[in-house]
Protein backbone atom coordinates (compact mmCIF):
# COMPACT_ATOMS: atom_id res chain seq x y z
CA UNK A 1 0.00 0.00 0.00
CA UNK A 2 0.83 3.60 -0.73
CA UNK A 3 2.68 5.58 1.99
CA UNK A 4 0.77 8.48 1.98
CA UNK A 5 -2.47 6.09 2.13
CA UNK A 6 -1.72 4.01 5.42
CA UNK A 7 -0.70 7.54 7.00
CA UNK A 8 -4.49 8.78 6.30
CA UNK A 9 -5.86 5.38 7.56
CA UNK A 10 -3.08 5.44 10.40
CA UNK A 11 -4.64 9.34 11.52
CA UNK A 12 -8.06 8.35 11.20
CA UNK A 13 -7.55 5.67 13.38
CA UNK A 14 -5.82 8.29 15.73
CA UNK A 15 -8.55 10.90 15.62
CA UNK A 16 -10.96 8.11 16.09
CA UNK A 17 -9.01 6.90 19.31
CA UNK A 18 -8.75 10.95 20.67
CA UNK A 19 -12.34 11.26 19.60
CA UNK A 20 -13.55 8.58 21.98
CA UNK A 21 -11.67 9.70 24.56
CA UNK A 22 -12.55 13.22 24.45
CA UNK A 23 -16.63 12.78 24.00
CA UNK A 24 -19.01 12.76 27.00
CA UNK A 25 -21.90 11.31 25.18
CA UNK A 26 -21.89 7.71 25.15
CA UNK A 27 -23.76 7.76 21.85
CA UNK A 28 -21.11 10.04 20.83
CA UNK A 29 -18.45 7.82 22.07
CA UNK A 30 -19.77 4.63 19.81
CA UNK A 31 -19.94 7.02 16.93
CA UNK A 32 -15.90 7.76 17.27
CA UNK A 33 -15.50 4.28 17.93
CA UNK A 34 -16.90 3.13 14.72
CA UNK A 35 -14.38 5.26 13.16
CA UNK A 36 -11.55 3.38 15.13
CA UNK A 37 -12.72 0.57 13.40
CA UNK A 38 -12.79 1.96 9.91
CA UNK A 39 -9.19 2.50 10.56
CA UNK A 40 -7.96 -0.83 11.39
CA UNK A 41 -9.84 -2.55 8.26
CA UNK A 42 -7.51 -1.03 5.59
CA UNK A 43 -4.57 -2.44 7.95
CA UNK A 44 -5.79 -5.63 7.80
CA UNK A 45 -6.58 -5.89 4.44
CA UNK A 46 -2.74 -4.86 3.40
CA UNK A 47 -1.58 -7.59 5.26
CA UNK A 48 -3.50 -10.16 3.39
CA UNK A 49 -5.62 -11.65 6.52
CA UNK A 50 -9.37 -11.34 4.28
CA UNK A 51 -10.93 -13.78 6.27
CA UNK A 52 -9.89 -12.52 9.43
CA UNK A 53 -11.19 -9.39 8.06
CA UNK A 54 -14.76 -10.27 7.24
CA UNK A 55 -14.91 -11.87 10.56
CA UNK A 56 -13.57 -8.98 12.60
CA UNK A 57 -15.89 -6.41 10.71
CA UNK A 58 -18.97 -8.82 11.46
CA UNK A 59 -17.67 -8.83 15.18
CA UNK A 60 -17.21 -5.57 15.88
CA UNK A 61 -20.95 -4.19 15.34
CA UNK A 62 -21.70 -6.93 17.93
CA UNK A 63 -19.88 -5.13 20.47
CA UNK A 64 -21.30 -2.32 19.64
CA UNK A 65 -25.19 -3.92 20.16
CA UNK A 66 -23.93 -5.52 23.21
CA UNK A 67 -22.74 -2.29 24.74
CA UNK A 68 -25.75 -0.41 23.61
CA UNK A 69 -28.22 -2.78 25.03
CA UNK A 70 -26.73 -1.16 28.41
CA UNK A 71 -27.85 2.30 27.74
CA UNK A 72 -30.88 2.12 26.23
CA UNK A 73 -32.47 3.45 29.24
CA UNK A 74 -31.43 7.28 28.92
CA UNK A 75 -33.33 7.93 25.60
CA UNK A 76 -32.55 11.03 23.98
CA UNK A 77 -35.16 11.15 22.03
CA UNK A 78 -39.08 12.31 21.65
CA UNK B 1 9.42 -0.96 13.09
CA UNK B 2 5.97 -1.56 11.15
CA UNK B 3 3.05 0.73 11.04
CA UNK B 4 0.95 -1.47 12.60
CA UNK B 5 3.49 -2.00 15.56
CA UNK B 6 3.41 1.63 16.14
CA UNK B 7 0.03 2.51 16.10
CA UNK B 8 -1.04 -0.26 17.89
CA UNK B 9 1.05 0.64 20.73
CA UNK B 10 -0.22 4.10 20.81
CA UNK B 11 -3.64 2.63 21.05
CA UNK B 12 -2.64 0.72 24.03
CA UNK B 13 -1.32 3.85 25.75
CA UNK B 14 -4.26 6.07 24.65
CA UNK B 15 -6.34 3.23 25.68
CA UNK B 16 -5.07 1.90 29.41
CA UNK B 17 -4.81 5.79 30.61
CA UNK B 18 -8.22 6.26 29.61
CA UNK B 19 -9.71 3.19 30.97
CA UNK B 20 -7.93 3.49 34.23
CA UNK B 21 -8.42 7.27 34.99
CA UNK B 22 -11.87 7.69 32.52
CA UNK B 23 -13.34 11.57 32.96
CA UNK B 24 -16.53 10.58 34.17
CA UNK B 25 -16.49 7.58 36.95
CA UNK B 26 -19.13 5.29 35.09
CA UNK B 27 -19.17 1.63 34.40
CA UNK B 28 -20.19 2.32 30.60
CA UNK B 29 -17.11 4.91 30.28
CA UNK B 30 -15.17 2.63 31.12
CA UNK B 31 -16.18 -0.41 29.17
CA UNK B 32 -16.54 2.01 25.72
CA UNK B 33 -12.80 2.84 26.89
CA UNK B 34 -11.92 -0.61 27.18
CA UNK B 35 -12.37 -1.36 23.48
CA UNK B 36 -9.16 1.12 22.51
CA UNK B 37 -6.80 -0.89 23.83
CA UNK B 38 -7.94 -4.18 22.64
CA UNK B 39 -7.58 -2.56 18.87
CA UNK B 40 -4.55 -1.65 19.84
CA UNK B 41 -3.02 -5.28 21.29
CA UNK B 42 -5.34 -6.72 17.66
CA UNK B 43 -2.57 -4.52 15.76
CA UNK B 44 0.28 -5.92 17.48
CA UNK B 45 -1.01 -9.23 17.39
CA UNK B 46 -0.89 -8.18 13.05
CA UNK B 47 2.38 -6.91 12.77
CA UNK B 48 3.55 -10.34 14.28
CA UNK B 49 1.26 -12.37 12.13
CA UNK B 50 -1.22 -14.14 14.65
CA UNK B 51 -3.70 -14.81 12.33
CA UNK B 52 -5.41 -17.12 15.01
CA UNK B 53 -4.70 -15.50 18.37
CA UNK B 54 -5.66 -12.22 16.66
CA UNK B 55 -9.00 -14.05 15.39
CA UNK B 56 -10.15 -15.69 18.94
CA UNK B 57 -9.38 -13.01 20.69
CA UNK B 58 -11.78 -10.39 18.46
CA UNK B 59 -14.70 -12.97 19.63
CA UNK B 60 -13.34 -13.49 22.72
CA UNK B 61 -13.34 -9.61 23.46
CA UNK B 62 -17.18 -9.75 21.74
CA UNK B 63 -18.20 -12.22 24.20
CA UNK B 64 -16.61 -10.74 27.70
CA UNK B 65 -18.71 -7.12 26.36
CA UNK B 66 -21.75 -9.37 26.87
CA UNK B 67 -21.07 -10.74 30.09
CA UNK B 68 -20.25 -7.38 31.66
CA UNK B 69 -23.68 -5.66 30.06
CA UNK B 70 -25.74 -8.79 31.65
CA UNK B 71 -24.03 -8.04 35.14
CA UNK B 72 -24.27 -4.14 34.75
CA UNK B 73 -28.11 -4.92 33.27
CA UNK B 74 -28.67 -7.04 36.13
CA UNK B 75 -27.37 -4.35 38.65
CA UNK B 76 -29.45 -1.34 37.27
CA UNK B 77 -32.51 -3.72 36.79
CA UNK B 78 -35.20 -2.52 39.99
CA UNK C 1 -3.53 4.38 -7.68
CA UNK C 2 -5.37 7.81 -7.92
CA UNK C 3 -8.91 6.25 -7.00
CA UNK C 4 -7.23 4.76 -3.56
CA UNK C 5 -5.98 8.06 -2.57
CA UNK C 6 -9.36 9.52 -3.55
CA UNK C 7 -11.07 6.90 -1.29
CA UNK C 8 -8.68 7.66 1.48
CA UNK C 9 -8.96 11.83 1.40
CA UNK C 10 -12.77 11.19 1.86
CA UNK C 11 -12.50 8.94 4.94
CA UNK C 12 -9.85 10.81 6.26
CA UNK C 13 -11.58 14.31 5.80
CA UNK C 14 -15.62 12.73 7.14
CA UNK C 15 -13.84 10.85 10.09
CA UNK C 16 -12.89 14.66 10.88
CA UNK C 17 -16.21 16.10 10.37
CA UNK C 18 -17.36 12.82 12.52
CA UNK C 19 -15.07 13.81 15.68
CA UNK C 20 -15.51 17.68 15.03
CA UNK C 21 -19.53 17.61 14.28
CA UNK C 22 -21.31 18.63 18.11
CA UNK C 23 -24.48 17.58 17.27
CA UNK C 24 -25.12 13.50 17.85
CA UNK C 25 -27.44 12.73 14.78
CA UNK C 26 -25.16 15.17 12.46
CA UNK C 27 -22.53 12.85 13.02
CA UNK C 28 -24.23 9.97 11.79
CA UNK C 29 -24.32 10.45 8.10
CA UNK C 30 -20.15 11.06 8.13
CA UNK C 31 -20.02 7.95 9.81
CA UNK C 32 -21.43 6.14 6.55
CA UNK C 33 -19.27 8.14 3.92
CA UNK C 34 -16.39 7.11 6.51
CA UNK C 35 -17.38 3.00 5.96
CA UNK C 36 -18.49 3.97 1.83
CA UNK C 37 -14.74 5.04 1.92
CA UNK C 38 -13.00 2.14 3.67
CA UNK C 39 -15.01 -0.40 2.27
CA UNK C 40 -13.50 0.84 -1.53
CA UNK C 41 -10.48 1.28 -0.01
CA UNK C 42 -10.07 -2.54 0.98
CA UNK C 43 -11.45 -3.88 -2.39
CA UNK C 44 -8.88 -1.35 -4.32
CA UNK C 45 -5.63 -2.57 -2.10
CA UNK C 46 -6.14 -5.86 -2.47
CA UNK C 47 -7.06 -7.30 -6.19
CA UNK C 48 -8.17 -10.35 -4.92
CA UNK C 49 -12.40 -12.02 -5.61
CA UNK C 50 -12.54 -12.74 -1.79
CA UNK C 51 -11.47 -9.11 -1.05
CA UNK C 52 -15.20 -8.12 -2.38
CA UNK C 53 -16.99 -10.59 -0.38
CA UNK C 54 -14.81 -8.92 3.02
CA UNK C 55 -15.91 -5.44 1.55
CA UNK C 56 -19.46 -6.52 1.72
CA UNK C 57 -18.89 -8.19 5.23
CA UNK C 58 -17.59 -4.57 6.48
CA UNK C 59 -20.36 -2.88 4.81
CA UNK C 60 -23.32 -4.72 5.97
CA UNK C 61 -21.41 -4.74 9.68
CA UNK C 62 -21.35 -1.09 9.64
CA UNK C 63 -24.33 -0.16 8.30
CA UNK C 64 -26.24 -2.01 10.91
CA UNK C 65 -24.13 -0.95 13.82
CA UNK C 66 -25.02 2.79 12.61
CA UNK C 67 -29.14 1.97 12.14
CA UNK C 68 -28.37 0.51 15.82
CA UNK C 69 -27.08 3.80 17.31
CA UNK C 70 -29.96 5.45 15.84
CA UNK C 71 -32.79 3.65 16.39
CA UNK C 72 -31.30 3.28 20.43
CA UNK C 73 -30.62 7.25 20.18
CA UNK C 74 -34.49 8.00 19.41
CA UNK C 75 -35.62 5.91 21.78
CA UNK C 76 -36.52 2.78 20.17
CA UNK C 77 -35.94 0.86 23.14
CA UNK C 78 -38.57 2.70 25.44
CA UNK C 79 -41.62 0.82 24.58
CA UNK C 80 -41.90 -2.02 27.30
CA UNK C 81 -41.52 0.56 29.95
CA UNK D 1 16.68 -4.47 14.60
CA UNK D 2 14.60 -6.85 16.13
CA UNK D 3 15.63 -6.65 19.58
CA UNK D 4 15.17 -2.77 19.47
CA UNK D 5 11.44 -2.86 18.79
CA UNK D 6 10.90 -5.55 21.39
CA UNK D 7 12.44 -3.62 23.93
CA UNK D 8 10.35 -0.67 22.70
CA UNK D 9 7.05 -2.66 22.73
CA UNK D 10 8.25 -4.50 25.91
CA UNK D 11 8.37 -1.41 27.97
CA UNK D 12 5.52 0.35 26.64
CA UNK D 13 3.53 -2.67 27.87
CA UNK D 14 4.78 -2.88 30.94
CA UNK D 15 4.28 0.45 31.76
CA UNK D 16 0.18 0.12 30.78
CA UNK D 17 0.42 -2.81 32.77
CA UNK D 18 1.81 -0.36 35.87
CA UNK D 19 -0.59 1.76 34.99
CA UNK D 20 -3.85 -0.55 35.19
CA UNK D 21 -2.60 -2.17 38.50
CA UNK D 22 -2.34 1.62 40.14
CA UNK D 23 -5.82 2.14 38.80
CA UNK D 24 -6.66 -1.61 40.57
CA UNK D 25 -5.06 -0.61 43.55
CA UNK D 26 -7.22 3.13 43.92
CA UNK D 27 -10.62 1.26 42.99
CA UNK D 28 -12.69 0.55 45.86
CA UNK D 29 -16.35 -0.62 43.92
CA UNK D 30 -16.51 -4.20 43.47
CA UNK D 31 -17.91 -3.74 39.50
CA UNK D 32 -15.29 -1.40 38.67
CA UNK D 33 -12.62 -3.89 39.59
CA UNK D 34 -14.06 -6.41 37.27
CA UNK D 35 -13.80 -4.03 34.51
CA UNK D 36 -9.69 -3.58 35.33
CA UNK D 37 -9.33 -6.94 35.80
CA UNK D 38 -9.61 -7.08 32.35
CA UNK D 39 -7.85 -4.27 31.57
CA UNK D 40 -4.91 -5.86 33.08
CA UNK D 41 -5.53 -8.75 30.75
CA UNK D 42 -4.56 -6.80 27.63
CA UNK D 43 -1.09 -5.63 28.59
CA UNK D 44 -0.32 -8.94 30.06
CA UNK D 45 -1.68 -10.79 26.60
CA UNK D 46 0.71 -7.90 25.30
CA UNK D 47 4.11 -9.13 26.44
CA UNK D 48 3.58 -12.70 25.16
CA UNK D 49 2.47 -11.39 21.69
CA UNK D 50 5.86 -9.70 21.70
CA UNK D 51 7.40 -12.74 21.12
CA UNK D 52 6.17 -12.68 17.63
CA UNK D 53 6.84 -16.44 16.46
CA UNK D 54 4.43 -19.59 16.88
CA UNK D 55 4.88 -20.02 20.90
CA UNK D 56 3.28 -16.50 20.84
CA UNK D 57 0.01 -18.01 19.52
CA UNK D 58 0.11 -21.31 20.72
CA UNK D 59 0.27 -19.31 24.44
CA UNK D 60 -2.20 -16.80 24.04
CA UNK D 61 -5.05 -18.95 22.48
CA UNK D 62 -5.25 -20.50 26.44
CA UNK D 63 -4.51 -17.37 27.89
CA UNK D 64 -7.98 -16.28 26.33
CA UNK D 65 -9.99 -19.25 27.12
CA UNK D 66 -8.75 -19.30 30.86
CA UNK D 67 -9.82 -15.73 30.78
CA UNK D 68 -13.01 -15.74 29.67
CA UNK D 69 -13.74 -18.88 32.24
CA UNK D 70 -12.41 -16.57 35.05
CA UNK D 71 -14.36 -13.91 33.65
CA UNK D 72 -17.79 -15.72 34.22
CA UNK D 73 -17.12 -17.53 37.54
CA UNK D 74 -16.40 -13.98 38.72
CA UNK D 75 -19.16 -12.41 37.34
CA UNK D 76 -21.25 -14.76 38.70
CA UNK D 77 -19.70 -14.75 42.26
CA UNK D 78 -20.20 -10.91 42.33
CA UNK D 79 -24.14 -11.33 41.35
CA UNK D 80 -24.14 -13.68 44.26
CA UNK D 81 -22.60 -11.71 46.74
CA UNK D 82 -25.02 -8.31 45.89
CA UNK D 83 -28.00 -10.69 46.12
CA UNK D 84 -29.02 -9.62 42.46
CA UNK D 85 -28.66 -13.39 40.72
CA UNK D 86 -32.24 -14.05 39.49
CA UNK D 87 -32.99 -10.43 38.34
CA UNK D 88 -35.04 -10.36 35.06
CA UNK D 89 -33.02 -9.04 32.51
CA UNK D 90 -35.01 -7.60 29.35
CA UNK D 91 -33.95 -8.55 26.19
CA UNK D 92 -32.44 -7.28 23.17
CA UNK D 93 -35.59 -4.38 22.26
CA UNK D 94 -33.94 -2.09 19.78
CA UNK D 95 -36.35 -1.95 16.53
CA UNK D 96 -33.58 -2.40 13.85
CA UNK D 97 -32.50 -5.93 15.05
CA UNK D 98 -35.98 -7.20 16.33
CA UNK D 99 -37.81 -6.56 13.56
CA UNK D 100 -35.50 -6.61 10.17
CA UNK D 101 -33.73 -9.00 8.94
CA UNK D 102 -30.59 -8.27 8.76
CA UNK D 103 -29.97 -10.62 12.50
CA UNK D 104 -31.14 -13.60 10.45
CA UNK D 105 -28.94 -12.50 7.28
CA UNK D 106 -25.80 -11.89 9.62
CA UNK D 107 -26.19 -15.11 11.42
CA UNK D 108 -26.60 -17.17 8.35
CA UNK D 109 -23.00 -15.48 7.12
CA UNK D 110 -21.31 -16.58 10.76
CA UNK D 111 -22.54 -20.14 10.67
CA UNK D 112 -21.69 -20.88 6.88
CA UNK D 113 -18.43 -19.29 7.20
CA UNK D 114 -17.30 -21.28 11.06
CA UNK D 115 -18.77 -23.98 9.28
CA UNK D 116 -16.51 -23.99 6.16
CA UNK D 117 -13.54 -22.83 8.61
CA UNK D 118 -14.25 -25.55 11.06
CA UNK D 119 -11.87 -26.30 14.05
CA UNK D 120 -12.23 -23.99 17.33
CA UNK D 121 -12.03 -20.74 15.23
CA UNK D 122 -14.90 -22.27 12.84
CA UNK D 123 -16.57 -23.04 16.32
CA UNK D 124 -16.37 -19.54 17.77
CA UNK D 125 -17.16 -18.39 14.50
CA UNK D 126 -20.88 -19.93 14.32
CA UNK D 127 -21.49 -20.14 17.79
CA UNK D 128 -21.49 -16.08 17.99
CA UNK D 129 -23.69 -15.79 14.98
CA UNK D 130 -26.33 -18.61 17.22
CA UNK D 131 -25.78 -16.40 20.17
CA UNK D 132 -26.54 -13.70 17.93
CA UNK D 133 -30.23 -14.88 16.46
CA UNK D 134 -31.14 -16.08 19.58
CA UNK D 135 -30.62 -12.57 21.48
CA UNK D 136 -32.10 -10.76 18.71
CA UNK D 137 -35.16 -13.52 18.56
CA UNK D 138 -35.38 -14.67 22.29
CA UNK D 139 -35.71 -19.03 22.00
CA UNK D 140 -37.20 -21.50 24.31
CA UNK D 141 -34.92 -23.15 25.71
CA UNK D 142 -33.85 -26.94 24.97
CA UNK D 143 -31.04 -26.98 27.48
CA UNK D 144 -31.14 -31.15 27.31
CA UNK D 145 -30.87 -31.53 24.05
CA UNK D 146 -27.95 -29.42 23.63
CA UNK D 147 -26.29 -30.68 26.73
CA UNK D 148 -26.16 -33.84 24.56
CA UNK D 149 -25.13 -32.74 20.95
CA UNK D 150 -22.05 -30.84 23.34
CA UNK D 151 -21.67 -34.36 24.93
CA UNK D 152 -21.80 -36.81 21.26
CA UNK D 153 -18.90 -33.94 20.17
CA UNK D 154 -16.61 -34.26 22.86
CA UNK D 155 -17.13 -38.38 22.67
CA UNK D 156 -16.10 -37.66 18.80
CA UNK D 157 -13.06 -35.77 19.43
CA UNK D 158 -12.01 -38.60 22.11
CA UNK D 159 -12.50 -40.80 19.47
CA UNK D 160 -10.59 -39.24 16.40
CA UNK D 161 -7.72 -38.90 19.25
CA UNK D 162 -7.52 -42.76 19.74
CA UNK D 163 -7.78 -43.08 15.99
CA UNK D 164 -4.73 -40.92 15.68
CA UNK D 165 -2.74 -43.34 18.19
CA UNK D 166 -3.81 -46.79 17.21
CA UNK D 167 -4.91 -46.46 13.50
CA UNK D 168 -2.36 -43.70 11.92
CA UNK D 169 -2.67 -44.75 8.49
CA UNK D 170 -6.55 -43.33 8.87
CA UNK D 171 -5.67 -39.80 9.57
CA UNK D 172 -7.50 -37.66 7.66
CA UNK D 173 -11.36 -39.16 8.67
CA UNK D 174 -9.65 -38.70 12.14
CA UNK D 175 -8.67 -35.09 11.68
CA UNK D 176 -12.12 -34.75 10.33
CA UNK D 177 -13.85 -36.15 13.00
CA UNK D 178 -11.86 -33.81 15.64
CA UNK D 179 -12.50 -30.96 13.67
CA UNK D 180 -16.38 -31.89 13.55
CA UNK D 181 -16.48 -32.75 17.10
CA UNK D 182 -14.74 -29.67 18.14
CA UNK D 183 -16.61 -27.22 15.91
CA UNK D 184 -20.20 -28.93 17.62
CA UNK D 185 -18.60 -27.99 21.11
CA UNK D 186 -17.65 -24.79 20.88
CA UNK D 187 -20.69 -23.88 18.74
CA UNK D 188 -23.21 -25.63 21.40
CA UNK D 189 -21.27 -23.62 24.29
CA UNK D 190 -21.83 -20.32 22.90
CA UNK D 191 -25.29 -21.43 21.83
CA UNK D 192 -26.12 -21.63 25.57
CA UNK D 193 -25.11 -18.06 26.50
CA UNK D 194 -26.65 -16.86 23.81
CA UNK D 195 -30.07 -18.95 25.39
CA UNK D 196 -29.02 -17.40 28.98
CA UNK D 197 -30.06 -14.36 27.72
CA UNK D 198 -32.80 -14.13 25.20
CA UNK D 199 -35.62 -14.37 27.22
CA UNK D 200 -37.07 -11.03 26.79
CA UNK D 201 -40.72 -11.52 28.06
CA UNK D 202 -40.45 -13.05 30.82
Amino acid sequence: MNELVMAVFGAMLLIGAIGTVRSHDPFDKLISLGVLVAGVMPFLADRGYLDVLAATALIAPLSTIFILMAMRREGHGP
Amino acid sequence: MAPEFVLGLALLIIGTVASAFPGRRDYLTRLIHLEIPAWGLLLVMLSYDEALALFTFGGVSALSTFIYVRVMQKREAA
Amino acid sequence: MIELLLCAGIAGYAALRVVLERNTMRKLPFLNVVSFAVAGAIVLIVPHPLAVLAAAAYFVGSTLESNAIASTWAGGGKKDE
Amino acid sequence: MIWQEYSVGLLVVLACGIVAFVALLLEWDDLHRLLLIDLVEIPSLGVIALLGTDLAEALILPGLVVGIAELLALSQIYLHKEGIADRKVSGLNIEVISKADAPVIISVILIVYGIVLSGFTGGGIAGLGIVFFFMARGAKEHFSLLEMASGVSWALWIAAFFVFMVLPQYWFLALMGAAIGILLKVTVKMALVGMMWGRPDE
